[in-house]
């Protein structure tokens, strides 16, 4: 009885699986996190994506055919990421996966991405080993080894008598404990003296333990690599308990999601960027998606919004050359072959972003041209505030 | 360890602590009458910060459903602070009756309460994002009104500082705690309290409107929550819907280690795991985490019944 | 005679409450002795003592000359130290059969490991285990209802299936306490039959607390006579129902 | 079938592992015995198949073990679990009810930040690219399902030879036991010691299974879903945590089509499953059988 009932229920949730044209408006998967604790990273992306995918439709899609976006939750874990993935590759047959938010689930999800044929695109994770799960697997989110030693001597140009410094970082946080090693690299590189090493966690928000030690060191500089809430609280103890130097932040503290923790304390953190939403005079295609943005949620875009629209525009204009270079319509291949094509299309060329030009290597490593030093401006209302680039 | 650093430590740890104290007397309450943990208190504890910052601020940011609305009116801190607090109360109560009372009335395993609230937090914690997204939220940098963001003096020639946010913190938990004390071991419905602590069916022989008294309870431990998570997140900030989850893990460490339902104990619970936090060597801050729990594991292998806990004589 | 319990000097407080002090009584073999005394007088106390829940502040407990004292519960219980309780604890949720059958498990021989494979020494066990158990039912005359929950019988049932699984321990003594509560005279007469029957079938000691003072009177071999903690008095029934301290602290008119 | 299982495939692979961790609260709780401390071996487990899946200092044994590398990691996580097993249960087995409860999540926390502050562990980012097993996630049911099969056959002997009883009759009423000549804290340290071997094997099987390992697989939230499984499936029968972490797994996925807020309806779902369902979904079945057999019973 129990047998036959789960027979019966696997044929009525079963579909056959033919060779598949691909769909039109043509689908792409995004399959970041909208709920648990990571959402705060995910609705940056999804924000930024939809921007994105009203924007090439206005365009007219990949040459007259329109896409769509699919959006599936990956929710906080790699199980999530996992069931989201499948889902969009099986179920809801899209060209790419854009996703997943964390390089913990990436790890987890891409390779059935690959093993399937379907192009990934990571948005936002940077941890070493993401592009070599697979020959589909590739992301344009750079791990921030090249831009790191930028700002440190940023600061040491805008203050010649730096010697000593601390470091700060999120033990628990992936990419921040990556970054920190960066950071105590470019330091030594430039000569000069790691007085303290302290370690906090993403959760924290009392940290007066870090600062007081900081504050007992006399150090010229301050390096933190964290994410946007505990990073913000770092600094506004750091300046509320008298600290004066300057402060170097991380990716994560290139976020505006940070302006209301510090407040007017925010004022002149310098952060090394892979996105700056002031490029815009340089870069039309950021002036768009940032005045897209802008409309749309009143307030600038952010790294994580950027890279998602980085991402969809990556697969858009990769679609766009695949029908070029096969000289047949997307939506005529079958599913395997459009994938197929689409991830060689990736793969190839440069593209102009909002975070500036890139392309992807052949490993899936992305390639990106610039980087951007900001320094932190706060407007006089204590909340808002925005990225000056200091060099470009 | 210098002077300066003891007494930075002391201050440190005694207002944190005294936080956790008013968040922890809100499980011991409800563990005092019905002996089950509240897993929603960490989800009430969010939501009183929420529901401040939108009494005090007016609005919410750009995710979620009330993205753009703002409110007719603002508060200025603290009567934002109190209907907060008020509010969080209700909420407390609307646990009660989701997640406790209907299983008390089918008489169910006493262990289901503790996933029934569990899918109450779950519920409000969506619910929050649901609706004010999972974005940070701090309050305005002017909340006290004019007063500077920290006072710093010396001791044996290195600074030490305090927060006002801390001094604000320390006061109203001491404040919150002074009060629930009085009222305890003073007022009539303090004494009814105790004695439906004591013995439901007794308390409910007496006369006590036992039900009532238990949703009274649940508003009390809601207010203790919610307030508890305002005064965190204006020191802190709220960093999204899950804000309290930490917290409700370590009110959890707080209660027991002071004693699974004594009200003095779970105020020296959250002042011991205050301290031993703050007075935690910098360079061993990436253990920081672990502080309540090893302090717990430690106390609970030497006293059974936590610190000021009574023991439990088996009855024969 | 020679003693197969002997508690010697226990004293035991709870916060400054003496609940027994400096109570010493034997127990022969084959014999029936009766504890009677008024509520709070200790009774139930001594028992625990004597079973290793509570650990006495002073004194010694022996069975079979061995010190006891300070043991762990099962262990006296392994040694052959059997109770039952006055507030009936059975195993609310378990089978009548599996009741007798955990009390059964102290004299299994085989692991754990050979239950869980099956081995054929473990399901011999098993069978033997069960057979004796089934006697041990029937013999309360409850076999019929082997496998309902415990938790569904009457009262005095409940109380017929206690004794049934301290009996399945295979005790050298038997402590039973307040067995007759709530039954009624009738009930009362043929529990009195069933203790001294199960005596003799099983060559045990008893050691029996009782308020209903005939019932005890009416078996005993000898009696003790705890008030506050306190020993009164230790005789044959007739020379306790004489005795003038007895008499005051509690027999009073019923004498 | 083919899209139901590429789709689901990891799914179902995923209720069998969970259901092992429900199984692996499920036994304690046989001896009345709330432990959530289960999360901390099954991650502690995984950790120790991860690196032993991954160092380079044993890259040659990997090398000439082959397939049997994985059998070798299960063993190793069995005995650490073993040992860790024993040196947690014994103290903390003397506390009873919600504060042994307590004291176990203590105990998985701290596990929790003792493997973030390991360098072996890989810190934040943990264990990644850990050798596969199977090509595809349903495969790992030829871990898991044995694993489940093996679970579930101790916990059904276990309700019909003596050790079983004697663990139950402490569930039932700790001191009647004792005074009925049971050993109590052994009898209670063993299912305690096979839940934590439970999920630490699980753990082992899990690091392949999802390809990366790290801190993030043992928080609280998990520990807590552990024992939903247990009570809404029903904590009186073995089949309980299966059914309930069938339940509890698939809920968040079939409600996939509410997108933001299918997590609010999983929360109502879990309260609703606590008051309409006291005893659990084989509770409810149970009594459902019952009062159909009465029925029939009743009409001939």
């Amino acid at each position: 009885m129990r047998r036959t009932l789960f027979a019966v229920l696997c044929l009525l949730l079963a579909v056959p699986a033919l060779a598949e044209p691909v769909k039109s408006p043509i689908p792409i998967g995004i399959a970041v996190a909208q709920t648990s604790n990571v959402a705060l990273f995910g609705e940056e992306q999804v924000n930024g994506a939809k921007i994105a995918e009203k924007y090439f439709n206005g365009q007219g899609g990949v040459n007259g055919t329109p896409i769509v976006l699919v959006f599936q939750d990956t929710a906080g874990d790699e199980a999530g990421a996992v069931n989201a993935f499948q889902n969009l590759i099986n179920r809801d047959n899209v060209v790419a996966i854009v996703g997943p938010t964390l390089s913990q689930q990436a790890f987890a999800a891409d390779p059935l991405a690959d093993k399937a044929g379907v192009p990934v695109v990571g948005p936002s994770n940077t941890a070493k080993g993401i592009p070599q799960i697979g020959p589909f697997v590739g992301r344009i989110s750079a791990p921030m080894t090249q831009v790191a030693p930028h700002s440190v001597s940023e600061a040491l140009r805008i203050n010649p008598k730096i010697k000593k410094v601390a470091v700060l970082y999120a033990q628990n946080d992936a990419f921040s404990s990556s970054e920190t090693t960066t950071f105590q690299q470019a330091v030594k590189d430039l000569g000069l003296e790691i007085a303290t090493l302290q370690k906090f966690q993403t959760t924290d928000t009392d940290f007066t333990t870090q600062v007081t030690a900081v504050l007992g060191e006399d150090v010229g500089l301050v390096i933190i690599s964290g994410l946007a809430a505990d990073s913000g609280n770092l600094v506004k103890q750091l300046r509320q308990l008298g600290y004066q130097g300057l402060i170097v932040g991380g990716n994560g503290l290139n976020s505006p999601n940070m302006f209301p923790v510090c407040g007017a304390l925010c004022e002149g953190i310098m952060v090394a960027q892979a996105y700056s939403s002031s490029t815009v005079d340089a870069n039309p295609v950021n002036k768009a998606f940032v005045e897209a943005f802008t409309a749309a949620y009143k307030k600038a875009p952010a790294q994580f919004s950027a890279q998602s629209f980085t991402a969809v525009q990556v697969v858009v204009e990769a679609l766009r050359k695949a029908e070029k270079d096969s000289g047949k319509k997307i939506t005529a291949m079958d599913l395997a072959a459009a994938r197929a094509e689409l991830n060689k299309a990736l793969r190839t060329g440069s593209y102009l972003t909002p975070v500036g030009e890139i392309s992807i290597t052949p490993e899936g490593e992305v390639d990106q041209k610039s980087f951007y030093v900001s320094k932190v401006k706060m407007n006089s209302d204590g909340k808002t505030g925005e990225f000056v680039l200091v060099t470009q | 360890m210098t002077p300066a650093w003891f007494i930075q430590s002391l201050l440190n740890g005694l207002s944190i602590g005294s936080v956790y104290a008013v968040f922890a007397l809100g499980y011991t309450l409800v563990f005092s009458i019905l002996g089950i943990i509240n897993f929603a208190h960490g989800a009430v504890f969010t939501l009183g910060a929420y529901l401040t910052y939108a009494l005090a601020v007016g609005s919410f940011g750009l995710n979620g459903l009330l993205a753009g609305v703002s409110l007719p009116f603002t508060l200025p801190f603290f009567p934002a602070l109190l209907l907060g607090g008020f509010l969080a109360g209700l909420a407390g109560m609307a646990v009660e009756r989701l997640a406790f009372r209907p299983l008390r009335r089918r008489g169910a395993d006493a262990l289901l309460a503790l996933v029934s609230s569990l899918g109450v937090a779950l519920i409000l914690v969506n619910l929050i994002q649901y609706l004010a997204g999972a974005e940070i939220y701090a309050f305005p940098a002017d909340v006290f009104g004019g007063l500077p963001p920290a006072v710093i003096f010396r001791v044996a020639g290195k600074p030490v500082a305090v927060r006002t946010a801390q001094i604000i913190l320390f006061a109203v938990s001491l404040i919150m705690l002074a009060g629930l004390m009085w009222a305890i071991s003073r007022t009539r419905a303090g004494k009814a309290l105790r004695a439906v602590a004591e013995n439901t069916d007794t308390a409910a022989l007496l006369g006590i409107n036992v039900n009532l008294f238990i949703l009274g309870t649940f508003f009390l431990s809601g207010v203790l929550g919610g307030m508890a998570g305002t005064l965190i997140g204006t020191s802190y900030g709220i960093s999204g819907p899950y804000f309290g989850v930490a917290y409700g893990l370590k009110g959890l460490a707080v209660i027991v280690l002071g004693g699974l339902g004594s009200i003095p104990g779970a105020v020296l619970g959250g002042l011991v795991i205050g301290l031993g936090e703050a007075f935690l060597p910098a360079d061993m801050s990436s253990w920081k985490e672990a502080v309540p729990f090893v302090l717990l594991f430690a106390v609970l292998l030497i006293r059974p019944q936590g610190l000021l806990g009574e023991r439990m004589e088996q009855k024969v | 005679m020679s003693a197969i319990l002997s508690a010697e000097k226990i004293t035991r407080s709870f916060g400054g409450l003496l609940a027994l002090s400096d109570v010493s009584l034997e127990v022969g073999e084959g014999e029936l002795v009766g504890l009677i005394g008024p509520n709070g007088a200790g009774k139930t106390t001594f028992f625990n003592v004597l079973t290793g829940l509570t650990r006495p502040d002073a004194g010694q407990v022996r069975l079979c000359g061995q010190d006891i004292t300070g043991l762990r519960p099962d262990r006296i219980a392994a040694l052959g130290l059997a109770r039952t309780f006055q507030n009936i604890r059975l195993f609310g949720n378990m089978s009548l059969l599996d009741n007798v059958l955990v009390a059964g498990q102290v004299h299994a021989r085989c692991g754990l490991m050979a239950g869980l494979v099956g081995l054929p020494s473990g399901r011999r066990e098993e069978r033997t285990a069960r057979t004796r158990a089934i006697e041990l039912l029937s013999l309360v005359g409850l076999a019929d209802h082997a496998l309902a929950p415990a938790g569904s019988l009457s009262y005095g049932d409940r109380r017929r299936l206690e004794i049934a699984r301290a009996l399945a321990l295979g005790p050298k003594v038997l402590l039973l306490d307040e067995p007759a509560a709530g039954m009624n005279p009738a009930e009362k007469q043929g529990l009195a039959e069933f203790i001294l029957g199960i005596k003799k079938a099983f060559g045990l000691a008893v050691l029996l607390i009782e308020h209903h003072v005939p019932l005890v009177m009416g078996i005993c071999d000898r009696v003790a006579v705890l008030d506050f903690g306190q020993l009164l008095a230790v005789g044959r029934p007739e020379d306790i129902r004489k005795d003038r301290a007895v008499i005051s602290a509690y027999l009073g008119g019923t004498a | 079938m083919d899209v139901f299982f590429s789709s689901y495939g990891f799914l179902l692979a995923m209720v069998v592992q969970q259901a092992l961790l429900g199984l692996s609260v499920y036994y304690p709780l046989l001896a009345g015995q709330l432990s959530l401390a289960s999360i901390g071996f099954y991650s502690l487990g995984g950790y120790v198949a991860a690196i032993m899946g991954t160092h380079p200092a044993l890259a040659a044994l990997r090398e000439s073990l082959g397939f049997w590398m994985f059998p070798l990691e299960w063993l190793c996580a069995l005995v650490l679990s073993i040992i860790l097993g024993l040196a947690v249960g014994l103290p903390v087995l003397r506390l009873r009810g919600i504060y042994l409860a307590l004291a176990t999540i203590a105990f998985a926390q701290v596990v929790n930040v003792t493997v973030l502050n390991m360098p072996i562990a890989g810190g934040a980012v943990g264990i990644f690219a850990i050798p596969q097993a199977f090509d595809s996630r349903l495969a790992y049911l030829f871990f898991f399902g044995p694993l489940l099969v093996l679970a579930l056959a101790v916990a059904f002997r276990l309700e019909r030879i003596g050790p079983g009883r004697v663990i139950l009759s402490i569930r039932e009423d700790e001191l009647a036991a004792a005074a009925m000549g049971v050993p109590t804290t052994y009898y209670k340290v063993l299912p305690f010691v096979w839940g934590c071997a439970l999920a630490g094997v699980t753990g082992a099987m899990s690091a392949p299974f999802l390809n990366t390992w790290n801190a993030r697989q043992g928080t609280f939230d998990a520990s807590v879903a552990c024992l939903a499984y247990v009570l809404i499936g029903g904590a009186r029968s073995p089949w309980g945590p299966v059914f309930g972490a069938a339940l509890l797994v698939s809920l968040p996925e079939v409600l996939r089509p509410l997108r933001d807020s299918r997590m609010i309806l999983n929360g109502v779902v879990l309260v609703l499953a606590c008051v309409y369902l006291p005893r659990g979904i084989v509770g409810a079945f149970s009594s459902l059988s019952r009062r159909m057999r009465g029925v029939k019973e009743a009409a001939s």
